[in-house]
Formats: structure tokens, C-alpha cells, sequence
């Protein structure tokens, strides 16, 4: 009790600062942009230690921060094995065959309006079923190992990617065509010089949105058949343990994986698309 | 009525036939309980409900909840309504798979998800790797169904006498193309679908007092649907919400379970325990269980519940 | 010789409300090195004449030819120089990169590419702007980057779209003097909108005065001001004489508002 | 008009090249069949023949093409099998039957509702709070980007689990699980809308001394709707997606996902293919309702053009 | 008795190329009922120092009373109407619902708000136009509807940042003479943005001239012309004398560019 009472001290404590740091002069530097979600992150945390430990939560509902760390550090060679079995393997090949397929069809479909009126309801569509679905059969036609994830993750991520792309293809301005009309330039000098870099806002949104659908897509997929290795394999398996420790270091992989593969398309479409107004401040 | 909550390991099927005509039949009203079955599902962990308090009593393998009690969760088996297991390997007679040596090289479809310990203590048993080398076999995590076999993804899977063993057959594949290893009799078969509770509601005499009245109707349930399969199908796939069952599946699979079932009147038998144990622990270099478990069985409930 | 001759031009826009009748039967001709201005309120169809020319815009009815051919065929010889109302600069380009723009499209030689952009950014004053992006200008420097973009292939026609909207009356002022002395140096023939009254007569060798629903030329003004304009004749009799016939012309085509 | 010719087009084309790959797909497993039936195929050898690819066997076994789009468990069914299933299980059935698609979607379909309420309540809370606080924007936003990098599969057993514990059954724990799917885009779209007024329209308030109240409620709300709305659609579909996860670890006993569980469970491809469209129609349905409620809004909002 | 008071404002803007100077060593007073208009070169700080007024902006230094009071109390007791350079309307709201919005925000009675309403539309010739949409009037008219808007609630200041700049010189005129007719009624004190000069000398009774880098205030003109002000006053030669020191004025800010 009193362990749960701390904790809503911490929580307290935690907000306080933030709310200090983020009112402060210092707020816009990038040091303190950081420290912010970090100290909510950790008052997070250790709120949660405390409220397992106070109110005498089981492991195998629900483990400590603390065990799980320890849980982490102990299985880095597992964990790392099965990081490279899902998010190398599985989810990145599956990630770079998806968005390039639905970027190149895009260009294609961008050169019809019948395609794109026909495609893109039917894309949504396809969009829509669920992937719970769908990693059952891919792993039937394209067996056990990662091949079937990174098929599943291109399943997932063709269609958003497809979309983004179609209407960033289409954002530049009339003017801006008509620009290129009194050029009388060509198709292509059209694409290349104007609608790509007119569209790369668009197309860094799809990108975004696939890293998460590509890491949940292969881990997901992990579930309905794998090899004895991979981040899907190893949760699920832990979960029948009662290993709890070991989902949730998984988890951490997940999160850390994701976050990391999200930051680093973020940090692409900053130097990319540096003149887009979101991108200045 | 005093309430009980059974969860089951898996979804609504004959091979959880007792409870289901126990409650049809009115047998734990007549023990005055009430009796609510939760279908159990592809990543659902008994053991886990069963510790958050989802429920009351759980089924489950007992080499899963020997490991359970190791992490730290004090189950303990208070009946054993199955006396056989049903648990076979069923591979491709044209591997020119005859005997558990030939697997080396091979692939083997396996349920992880705490159904892998059987598999694993009979490899290590037979001194087979299970990494993937060349002179070990290649594991698969199986999914539900026996596609991969049907598929030659894998030589062999995992297979229930009653479940994924005639499904093979429906598929149109003849017993002659097939060979499979029974557990039972390799010697490596270990206690299936028994009925566990937390050690410490034990302690609790209403609560003792309930899982007797428990145990003892479905027994009566189990007992009814050995005798009346065709019937017991019935109800079982009354209960079934999925709608996805049928008829000649259930049928068959219940006169599958009957013959597991045959030889328990529910009590525990100590030897067939004691070779549980022992296959488990048997397992060389990467054994289940580290060691012996204490207390993880009791005669309490069945003792007063078959008086 | 006629450089551009409309006869009975027609241009309907469909929408959902109905037909709008953007152009009807618009007759103009304009000689080879002529500064054309196009005055009328908003609505009356300068732009959508002005992209009619530069074959951005399909006319419904009558004809319409630039140096003799269709303004399909002109466009595809690369004849017009073309300045939107606003700037319409590429965000992902620099200033240099925006003027290099057309001249990457045609084809012109490297270092032809880097004398052109010199040459122009000096025209418009701009010089030493090059390397900025147009977001970090103000809309005058913009709107003199695009000027600066439309003159730099050096097409025959220049078509400008109320180039000078945004700019105040100095910045303005000075750009047209420049202008007239761009046009004086190459003899290019210019097509002009704009809004102000004195901005058209001070340019211009002919003012078109247009009124809308439909939109129609009402009268066409030549000037007989002299090619050589200091700022000051703005004061001149003559000019305001001019001014006022423009000014007449369009109060004309304001009475059904 | 044009657009529902070009969507048409564009099924036809997939479905002929569905019933093309049918048949390299399934070929395999017709000739098994068949040669088990009596039937001499080509190559006879077992071992050759899954050596051999699709295609060339379906060239030398041209008789057993038809068969491979009515295999009763094939490998990809064909388009008229998987049309059959759904009509069998939906028009052809009665709709309180367990059997019937119906059923099993209106299952799944209160729970993604419940989910999706919850969710968009959620996510519209915290927007609103990131909006108006700096220290909200600036913890919890990186987190909430985060959270969705967790796979929700992973989570869904525990949550069921923790959720039994407080009594908490059915329902709930779905729904749970599909209000977290489908939070995160209501949270970005909304974000994004209400910090869409322009300083000027802003600095307009200013000038009134509105306080930030009216200016949630006159300018920032509004402002909102079109960008509301086009995550609302996104987050439809997280949340049915939410909701047959979370039927998985339930028990599975009834629902779009426990029809593909069992389906995928007893190998009825033709099962689980309806079961899959099924849930695809349903979220288009929904999604299109949804484009209905927001058309009807905007319109009279003015907003809509 | 003076309403706005600025002695020796200066405002930096912290850029991340360095600070800029918007405001320098500003001095001005406004008296009660004057009508003020602002003119100088683009980014010069006109729109800086309305929006300090405003308190839309906080000076960095020197002092700013309006009302004797500080911008912020002026705010707060909802002394200011301030047109924007855009008309902004919300495209959610009719154009009544705009107008209505600050009368709602303020607290105003139904029946009071409806009656006012009505008065500005007239008074801005939008009567009939109320339930229309923004989207579906020109951008003339969508002006005169944010004029009508700032209008509504009647306050004592009238603040105008280039409310005319986006049209044509026929409207324009037109609008020019309704502002000074409402302006001769009410008394109000009105701040005004242009870029015109033939404007600037024909609604001021004090010009205020700017120059830029760093934004000051080099010239303050005050109009001797009459407060009855026909459209041909313009042909004057007060007007034209009065014009061109506001050009040379002008001219003057330009030189460094
Ligand atoms: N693409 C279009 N579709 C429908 N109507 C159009 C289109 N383009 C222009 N119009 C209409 O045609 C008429 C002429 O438009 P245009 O743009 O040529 O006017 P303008 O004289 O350039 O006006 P402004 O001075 O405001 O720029 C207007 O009534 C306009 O609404
Ligand atoms: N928020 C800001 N941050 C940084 N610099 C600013 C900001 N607002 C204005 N400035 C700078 O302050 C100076 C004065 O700007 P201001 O908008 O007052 O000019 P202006 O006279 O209204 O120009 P225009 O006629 O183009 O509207 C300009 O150099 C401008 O770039
Ligand atoms: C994820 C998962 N995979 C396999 C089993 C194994 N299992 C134990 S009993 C049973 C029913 C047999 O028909 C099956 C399949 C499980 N429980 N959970
Ligand atoms: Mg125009
Ligand atoms: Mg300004």
C-alpha cells in the first residue's frame, strides 16, 4: 500500500518536472525535446514497479520493469537472433520489396486516371482485410521461414504506401503543371523534376506508416507458423511458458526496433523534404 | 449455487466432452454449482488465467504445469480424467522415416505454446538435436492445422489420435502413406488434460469441498459420454458458438477420447505420474524440469469426491 | 507581322452550376513586339485568355493562332515565356535551381545554364540570392525570382499574369521601368494583366479593356505615348487622357455589379 | 459513373487472373487426388512431381484443370467458391443460426463499435489535451508513436488475462483491445486538425479576447471535422482489425476471427476466405457509412463543396 | 487626447539567421477620430507595428498605451476591430455566422446580434448575401464581409491591414469611399495598411511613412485636405503634391535596396 502510494508520488513528481522543463526558456532545445518523453517514460516505469511490487502483482500477469531488465540483459544472443530473424530478414526485405512495388506502381497507375479510379477503392478494399487472416495462407503458400513474413509484410504495406504515393503524385498545384506545360517538357521531365519532389511529403507519410505495419506484420505473421527463432515465435512460445520476462523483453526489442526504424524514415523525410512548411519552424 | 470456472485449453470439441455433458446433463446443478466453461483459444494460457483468478480450475498438460509450477505458480493436479495420451508424430511414409533415428535431417511440425516439453524431452531422449544442424531434425512452430504436412512443409507433425490424426485422413490421404509414432507407445508419453487448481485455494475447505463436488460430476459427465459418444457429440456441438464443427468430426473424435479416457475413474494414478516425471527429467542436456516436483499432485479431492 | 490573332474566340467552362462563358468571341490581333496589356475586373477572363495563348486552355469556338500555327504547336517550339500571379516557385529548388529549371528542361549546356542565371538574377536584382530557397524571401523577391525564371530561355513571347500584384508601388515601379527596358533591348512581344490603370498605360503600346459574364474585350486603346518613358510622363497630359478612357472603359463594365 | 466502370474493370482483370493462378496453385494437389482416385498423371513419380513447377504440370495434365478451381481444401480457392461460401453463410442461412456469416459478423461488429467509441473518445481526449498542453505534447506524443510499434497480438492475451482478473468479460477486453488499435489515428488526424487554423484565424480570436474555451469550441473544433473524419475512416478499420485479434485469445467462440480460427484450424480455405472478404466488406461498410456521416456534416457545415 | 501612444518602440524578431529589427525607435501619437495610414516597402514592419497595437505582438522595448491603458487591458476590454490581410472568413460559418462570431464571443444578445447583422451587411453592400457560404462569393466580396465582420461590435479602433490589396481599382475605389463615409459617421480612429499611394493621400488625415532594415518611421505627413473628399479630389493638385512627398518619402526608404 504504502509501495502504491509512492507511486502516485512518482507520477506527481514526474509531471511536475516535465511541466517545469516544458514551460521553461530552455523548452525548444533539443536536449530538453529529448529529456521530456524520457522522464515521462521513466516516471512511467517506475510507477509500474511500483504498483506490481505494492499491490503483489504475479509474474505471470504482469513482471517488473526491473525483471525485465534483467530478463533483457540476460538473453541478449537470443534476442538478438531472433531481432535479425524478424525485423532483418522478415520485416525489412518485406518493408523494401512492398513500398517499392506500390512506388512503382503508383508511377504506373498516376499515368491513368481509369487505373486509378478502378485500383485504389479496390486497393482499400484489399487494405481492409485482416491480417490475422491473411498470415495464415502466406505462410501456407510461402512456408516456415521469413519469406512468408516478408510476404505478409508486403501485403500490408503496399496498399497505404500505394495510396500516399497516388495522391502525392497528384499534389502539385495546377500552376505548377502548368509551369511545366509552357516548358513543354516530357513525361518524364514532368515526373522527375516536379511531381516526385512534390510528392515526397506524401510519400515519406506512407513510408512512416509502414515501419509500424512492418514490424507488427512480420511479428504477427510469426504466430500462425515459424522456424524455432523470431521475435513472433519466441513471444508466443514465452507466453505458454508463463515466461512474462521474456515477452516483455521482446516487447522492449519491438518498441526499440520500431521507434529506431520510425526515427530513421523521420530524420530521411526531415533532409528530404526540408522546404515542406511542416518541416520548418 | 456455488460458482465454478473451468478454463479449457482449447476451443469447444468432443475431447472436452465430460464437462460439457456434466453441465447438459444437469450433473453440477445436482452439486449444486454452477458451472460456466471458457473455450480456450490458439494463444490463451490456462495457467495465466487460472493465476490472474479468470478462473477456478484449468485442464492442461502436466508437463506444461510441472514448468508452471517451477515459474513459480503453485498449480496442483486434483484429477486426471484422461489415463492415455493422444499425442503421435504422423510423417510421410515416403521419407523413408521407419524409426525415431531417421528423423535426423528431417523437418517436424511441433506445437510450442507449453505443448513442446513432450516433443522435446523424447528427442533429447532419443539424443537428437532440435537446432536445425544437419544430424539433428528441424523444428517448426505449427500452426493449427495439418497443412504443413498435406503441403510437404514438414515430413512430420504433430497430431492428436482424435483431432489432427482424421482431419490428415479427411484430406484424402491414406493410412498406408503415413507412419506414426504414438507417444504412448515410444514410452515418452506424458499425462494429458488433467484438472489443475491453485495450491493455495486449496487451503480454503469450501473451496476443497467445491472442486470435490466438481470433480465427482464430471466424472459422471466423463463417464456419460464414454457410454453415449453419439450423444455427447451432440451436446459438445450444441455448446460450439463457432458454428464451424461437424457432426461426423465430433462423433469421431469423441470415440477417439473415449479410449484416453477409458482406463480413469479421475483419481491420479502415482506411476503413470511418476513416469511423467520421469520422462520429463530424463531429457539430457536440456531437461523440462530441473527437478523432482513436490506436492504437485494430491489424492484430496478425488478421495472424497469417489467415496 | 500578326504574332497572335484570335478571331471570334469562345471559351465555355462547364461546371455544375452551368455554363460559364469565360471568353466570347474575342477578336484580337497582336504584332510582333507589341506590349499588350489586359485590364478588366476579376472574373472577365484576362488569365483564362492569357492561358488560351499559351495553350493551357482549350478554346470551345473560333481560332487561334501564335506565330501563324496552332498555340499547341507554339508551346512545343518552346515560344512562351509564361509568369504566373503568384510566384509558383518550386519549394525543393533554390533560386538558381528555379531559374535553371526550364533551362534543364531544354537542354542548354552546363555553364550556358550558370551565365543565364547570373545574367537574369542581375536583371531582377537579385543577385547574390541564388543559393536561398524561395521560402526565405520575401513574396517581392519571389515574384522577381519567377520574372527572372520566365526570362531566362529567352522566348519570343512573354505572357505575364499580373506579375506585380503583390509589390508595393516603389518595388513596382522599379520593376517596370525594368521591364520597358527589357522589352525595348529585345523586341519581345508581351502579354501583360494587371489591375492598376496607371501600371497598363505606363507599359503598354496596346490596352485591351475587357468586362465579364460574358467575358469580352469592350475596347482596345492604343497608345500613342512615345517608346521611350521616363516615370514622370505618368504626369502628362497625354497620359491621363489615356488613363481616363481606360478608367471610362471599365466603369463601363462595372454597371451590373 | 466513370469511376464504378473503372472499379469494375479492375475486378474483372483480378478475377481472371485469380482463376489463372488457381491453377498452377492448386495443381498439385488435384493431381494427388486424382492419382489417388486411379487417374495416371504425369510425371507419375510423387517425388518428381513436387520438384516440378505449376505451370508445367498444369501443361502436361490439362485434364485437371477444371478440377482446380473446385478442390474442397485448395491452396487458393477460386473467386465463385469463395462467392458461394459467403452467400451460403449470409443470404442462404438464418441470421440468428451460428452458422450464418451474419451472426458471426454482427459478433465482431459490436464489439468494433464499442472499441471504436472508446477509441476515438480516447484519442480525441488527448488531442485535445496535446493541443492545449506543451507538457502533454511533448511526453506523450512520442510514446503514443511508440505504443504503436508494440504488437497489439502480443499484448492482447495478457490484456484479456488482466481483465479476467477484474471480472472483466465478453465484450469489454475485445473491445479494449480494438479502442487501442484504433486510437493512434484518431489522435494524429486530430491533432493535426485542431492545430490547423492558421495564426491569422488565431490571431482574429485574439482580437475578440475569446477565451481558449471559444476557441476550442467556434474555431479549432470545426476547423477539425475534415481531418476527423479521414482518421475516423483509418481508425474504422484498425478497430474491426482490433476486434477479431482480440476474438483469438477469447476463446474464440464467436466472431469474424474465431470463423477464421476455426477455418484456418480445420483447413477450410473456403471458410476462411469468406470469413476474410467478409470482414473486408464489413469495413468498407463501414467505412462508407462513415463517408455518408461525414458528407451530411460538412453539408451542413457549409464545408462541403 | 491621444488613443495610441508608441514612444521609442523597438521590436527584434529572434530568427535563427539572427535577430531582425522589425521596429526601431517607433514615435507616434494617434488622436481620438484620426484615420492613420501606413505605407512603406514590403517587410518594412507596417503589419509589426498593427499587431503591437493589437497586442498581437509584445514590443521589446520602449512603451505603447492605448486608451491610456496597455495594449493587453485595450484587448481585453475588446477595444480593437482588426481587418486582416486576407479576409479569413471560417468556411464553416455563412457569411452572417462570421459576422456574428465576435458578437457571439462577446456575449451579445440573439435579437441584438441579428439587428447588427443586418447593419453591417448593408453597410458593406452584402444585404441578401447573409446565408451565402465564403466559398461561394468573390474574393471582393469575401473582403467586405471581414470588414463588415471587424465592423459588428462597434469598436472605438479600427485596425485595417491592406484590406483592399486583392482588388480591383473600380471596387476599390468604391470601398475606399463607403470606409471614409463610415469613418465621417462614427468618429472611430482607424489604423490603415496600403501600399497604394493615391489611397494612402486620399483616406489619411495623417500618412505615416516606413522604411525598412530596421523597420522606422521616416516621415509622418499630415493631410490638409478637407474631411469631404469627392473621388476627383485625386485630380487636385493638393493630392498630387501631397502624393508625391509620399512618394519621395517612399522612395527615400528605398535607397539601400
Ligand atoms: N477551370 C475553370 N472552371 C470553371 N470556371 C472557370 C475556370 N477557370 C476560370 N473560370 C471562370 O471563368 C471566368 C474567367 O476567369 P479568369 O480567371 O480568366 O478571370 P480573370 O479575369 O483572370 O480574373 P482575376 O482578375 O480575378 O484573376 C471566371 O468567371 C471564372 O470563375
Ligand atoms: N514572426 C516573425 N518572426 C520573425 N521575423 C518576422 C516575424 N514577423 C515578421 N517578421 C519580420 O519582420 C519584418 C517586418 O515584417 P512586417 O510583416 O511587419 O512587414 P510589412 O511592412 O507588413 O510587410 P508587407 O508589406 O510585406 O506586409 C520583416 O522583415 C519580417 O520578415
Ligand atoms: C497454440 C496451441 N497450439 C497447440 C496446442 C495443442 N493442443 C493441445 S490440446 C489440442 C487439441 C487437439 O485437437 C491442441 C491442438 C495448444 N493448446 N495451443
Ligand atoms: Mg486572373
Ligand atoms: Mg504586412
Amino acid at each position: 500500500m504504502t509501495l502504491a502510494f509512492a507511486a502516485l508520488l512518482v507520477w506527481i513528481l514526474g509531471w511536475a518536472v516535465n511541466g517545469w522543463l516544458a514551460r521553461g526558456p530552455m523548452a525548444n532545445t533539443p536536449l530538453v525535446r529529448l529529456a521530456v518523453p524520457l522522464i515521462f517514460g521513466l516516471t512511467i516505469l517506475g510507477v509500474w514497479e511500483l504498483v506490481v511490487r505494492g499491490l503483489n502483482v504475479p509474474l505471470v500477469i504482469l513482471p517488473a520493469p526491473s525483471l525485465i531488465a534483467a530478463r533483457f540483459a540476460g538473453s541478449l544472443p537470443v534476442l538478438w537472433e531472433d531481432f535479425s530473424q524478424t525485423i532483418l530478414k522478415g520485416a525489412l526485405s518485406g518493408y523494401v520489396i512492398g513500398c517499392g512495388a506500390a512506388f512503382l506502381m503508383a508511377i504506373l497507375v498516376d499515368r491513368s486516371d481509369f487505373l486509378r479510379r478502378g485500383l485504389l477503392p479496390v486497393g482499400n478494399f484489399v487494405a481492409a482485410l485482416p491480417i490475422v487472416g491473411t498470415a495464415p495462407i502466406l505462410v501456407m503458400w510461402f512456408g516456415f521461414d521469413w519469406q512468408s513474413k516478408a510476404a505478409v509484410v508486403v501485403v500490408m504495406v503496399f496498399f497505404p504506401m500505394l495510396v500516399n504515393t497516388v495522391a502525392g503524385l497528384r499534389e502539385a498545384t495546377q500552376m505548377q503543371r502548368d509551369l511545366m506545360q509552357t516548358y513543354g517538357a516530357s513525361y518524364w521531365q514532368g515526373l522527375v523534376k516536379l511531381r516526385l519532389p512534390a510528392a515526397m511529403p506524401f510519400i515519406f507519410n506512407g513510408l512512416k506508416i509502414s515501419t509500424t505495419l512492418a514490424l507488427i506484420g512480420a511479428i504477427v505473421a510469426e504466430f500462425f507458423g515459424s522456424p524455432t527463432v523470431g521475435m513472433g515465435f519466441r513471444i508466443s512460445t514465452s507466453v505458454g511458458q508463463l515466461a512474462l520476462d521474456m515477452v516483455w523483453a521482446e516487447i522492449v526489442v519491438a518498441a526499440i526496433a520500431g521507434s529506431v526504424f520510425y526515427g530513421i524514415v523521420a530524420l530521411a523525410e526531415k533532409t528530404v523534404t526540408f522546404w515542406h512548411p511542416s518541416q520548418r519552424r | 449455487a456455488d460458482s465454478v470456472k473451468l478454463q479449457l485449453q482449447w476451443v469447444t470439441q468432443a475431447q472436452f466432452a465430460g464437462y460439457y455433458v456434466a453441465k447438459d446433463k444437469g450433473y453440477y446443478t445436482d452439486e449444486n454449482l454452477d458451472v460456466e466453461i471458457l473455450p480456450g483459444g490458439p494463444d490463451i494460457a490456462p495457467p495465466q488465467v487460472l493465476a490472474g483468478g479468470g478462473a477456478d480450475a484449468m485442464l492442461n498438460w502436466m508437463p506444461s504445469a510441472l514448468a508452471a509450477r517451477e515459474k513459480g505458480l503453485p498449480v496442483v493436479n486434483i484429477a486426471q480424467p484422461f489415463k492415455t495420451s493422444g499425442l503421435m508424430l504422423t510423417c510421410w511414409k515416403d521419407t523413408g522415416i521407419t524409426g525415431p533415428q531417421d528423423f535426423k535431417g528431417k523437418t517436424i511440425g511441433v506445437w510450442f505454446f507449453g505443448n513442446e516439453y513432450p516433443f522435446l524431452s523424447w528427442m533429447s531422449k532419443e539424443g537428437i538435436k532440435t537446432d536445425g544442424g544437419p544430424d539433428g531434425v528441424t523444428v517448426l512452430k505449427q500452426g493449427f492445422n495439418v497443412d504443413p504436412l498435406l503441403q510437404r512443409q514438414a515430413d512430420c507433425i504433430s497430431t492428436m489420435t482424435y483431432n489432427e490424426y482424421g482431419q490428415v485422413l479427411d484430406a484424402g490421404v491414406k493410412e498406408d502413406e503415413l507412419i506414426t509414432f504414438k507417444y504412448e507407445d515410444m514410452g515418452v508419453a506424458t499425462l494429458e488434460d488433467g484438472i489443475y487448481v491453485l495450491e493455495d485455494n486449496l487451503k480454503d475447505p469450501a473451496f476443497a469441498d467445491k472442486m470435490v463436488r466438481f470433480v465427482r460430476a464430471s466424472m459422471k459427465g466423463w463417464k456419460y459420454a464414454e457410454e453415449h459418444p453419439d450423444e455427447a457429440a451432440g451436446i459438445v456441438l450444441d455448446n460450439d458458438a463457432t458454428g464451424a464443427q461437424t457432426e461426423a468430426h465430433q462423433v469421431r473424435m469423441m470415440g477417439e477420447i473415449a479410449k484416453l479416457t477409458a482406463g480413469s475413474n479421475g483419481a491420479l494414478d502415482e506411476a503413470d505420474y511418476q513416469r511423467t516425471v520421469d520422462t520429463l527429467l530424463g531429457g539430457g542436456s536440456d531437461p523440462v524440469i530441473s527437478k523432482q516436483p513436490e506436492g504437485a499432485w494430491t489424492h484430496q479431492i478425488t478421495d472424497e469426491a469417489l467415496k | 507581322m500578326s504574332v497572335i490573332e484570335a478571331r471570334g474566340l469562345n471559351l465555355t467552362f462547364q461546371t455544375n452550376d452551368g455554363p460559364v462563358h469565360a471568353l466570347k468571341d474575342v477578336n484580337l490581333s497582336i504584332d510582333r513586339g507589341e506590349f499588350v496589356s489586359f485590364i478588366g475586373p476579376s472574373g472577365c477572363g484576362k488569365t483564362t485568355f492569357l492561358r488560351c495563348i499559351a495553350a493551357l486552355e482549350q478554346p470551345t469556338g473560333g481560332s487561334l493562332t501564335v506565330n501563324g500555327v496552332s498555340p499547341e504547336e507554339a508551346r512545343r517550339a518552346r515560344a512562351y515565356g509564361y509568369v504566373f500571379q503568384a510566384a509558383g516557385l518550386y519549394p525543393w529548388r533554390t533560386i538558381a535551381g528555379n531559374i535553371k529549371l526550364p533551362l534543364e528542361i531544354m537542354g542548354f549546356a552546363r555553364d550556358e545554364q550558370e551565365r543565364r542565371v547570373n545574367d537574369v538574377l542581375q536583371l531582377v536584382d537579385l543577385a547574390g540570392f541564388g543559393k536561398k530557397y524561395p521560402w526565405q524571401l520575401s513574396g517581392g523577391m519571389q515574384q522577381r525570382a519567377s520574372i527572372a525564371r520566365a526570362l531566362a530561355f529567352d522566348a519570343d513571347i512573354l505572357l505575364m499574369d499580373e506579375p506585380f500584384g503583390a509589390l508595393d508601388e516603389i518595388v513596382r515601379d522599379h520593376l517596370n521601368e525594368q521591364l520597358l527596358k527589357l522589352w525595348a533591348r529585345t523586341n519581345k512581344t508581351i502579354g501583360f494583366v494587371t489591375h492598376s490603370i496607371p501600371e497598363a498605360v505606363y507599359l503598354s503600346t496596346k490596352i485591351v479593356v475587357m468586362s465579364p459574364r460574358p467575358g469580352r474585350i469592350t475596347d482596345v486603346i492604343d497608345s500613342p505615348l512615345p517608346s521611350e518613358r521616363p516615370l514622370d510622363i505618368r504626369d502628362s497630359a497625354e497620359f491621363i487622357e489615356i488613363a481616363h478612357r481606360v478608367r471610362e472603359g471599365l466603369r463601363a463594365g462595372h454597371v451590373d455589379e | 459513373m466513370r469511376s464504378l466502370v473503372a472499379v469494375l474493370t479492375v475486378v474483372a482483370a483480378l478475377v481472371v487472373v485469380w482463376y489463372l493462378a488457381c491453377i498452377p496453385m492448386n495443381i498439385a494437389g488435384v493431381l494427388v487426388e486424382a492419382e489417388r482416385a486411379g487417374a495416371t498423371v504425369t510425371p507419375t513419380d510423387g517425388a518428381e512431381r513436387r520438384a516440378t513447377s505449376g505451370i508445367v504440370l498444369a501443361a502436361k495434365n490439362s485434364f485437371a484443370i477444371p478440377a482446380t478451381w473446385a478442390q474442397e481444401r485448395p491452396r487458393l480457392p477460386a473467386p465463385d467458391q469463395v462467392v458461394n461460401e459467403l452467400w451460403k453463410t449470409t443470404v442462404g442461412m438464418n441470421i440468428t443460426s451460428k452458422r450464418s456469416l451474419v451472426y458471426h459478423a454482427w459478433v465482431t461488429l459490436s464489439a468494433t463499435l464499442l472499441g471504436f467509441a472508446i477509441g476515438t473518445g480516447l484519442g480525441i481526449l488527448l488531442a485535445v489535451g496535446i493541443v492545449h498542453s506543451r507538457v502533454m505534447d511533448m511526453s506523450v506524443m512520442p510514446w503514443a508513436i511508440v505504443s504503436q510499434t508494440i504488437p497489439i497480438i502480443a499484448l492482447a492475451p495478457m490484456i484479456i488475462v488482466v481483465l479476467y482478473s477484474v471480472g472483466m468479460q465478453g465484450i469489454v477486453p475485445k473491445a479494449v483491445i480494438s479502442a487501442y488499435l484504433s486510437f493512434f489515428p484518431v489522435v494524429v488526424g486530430m491533432v493535426k486538425g485542431l492545430r490547423s487554423p492558421d495564426a491569422m484565424q488565431l490571431d482574429l480570436l485574439r482580437t475578440y479576447n475569446a477565451s481558449s474555451a471559444q476557441g476550442f469550441w467556434k474555431l479549432r473544433l470545426p476547423a477539425s471535422m475534415p481531418y476527423l473524419f479521414a482518421s475516423l475512416k483509418i481508425g474504422i478499420s484498425a478497430s474491426l482489425v482490433g476486434a477479431i485479434v482480440g476474438e483469438l485469445p477469447t476463446g474464440a467462440v464467436a466472431g469474424l476471427g474465431a470463423r477464421l480460427l476455426a477455418g484456418s484450424y480445420y483447413g477450410q480455405t473456403v471458410q476462411i476466405w469468406s470469413a476474410l472478404f467478409g470482414a473486408a466488406i464489413l469495413a468498407a461498410c463501414l467505412v462508407g457509412l462513415l463517408g455518408l456521416i461525414e458528407r451530411a456534416l460538412l453539408a451542413r457545415m457549409g464545408m462541403a463543396r
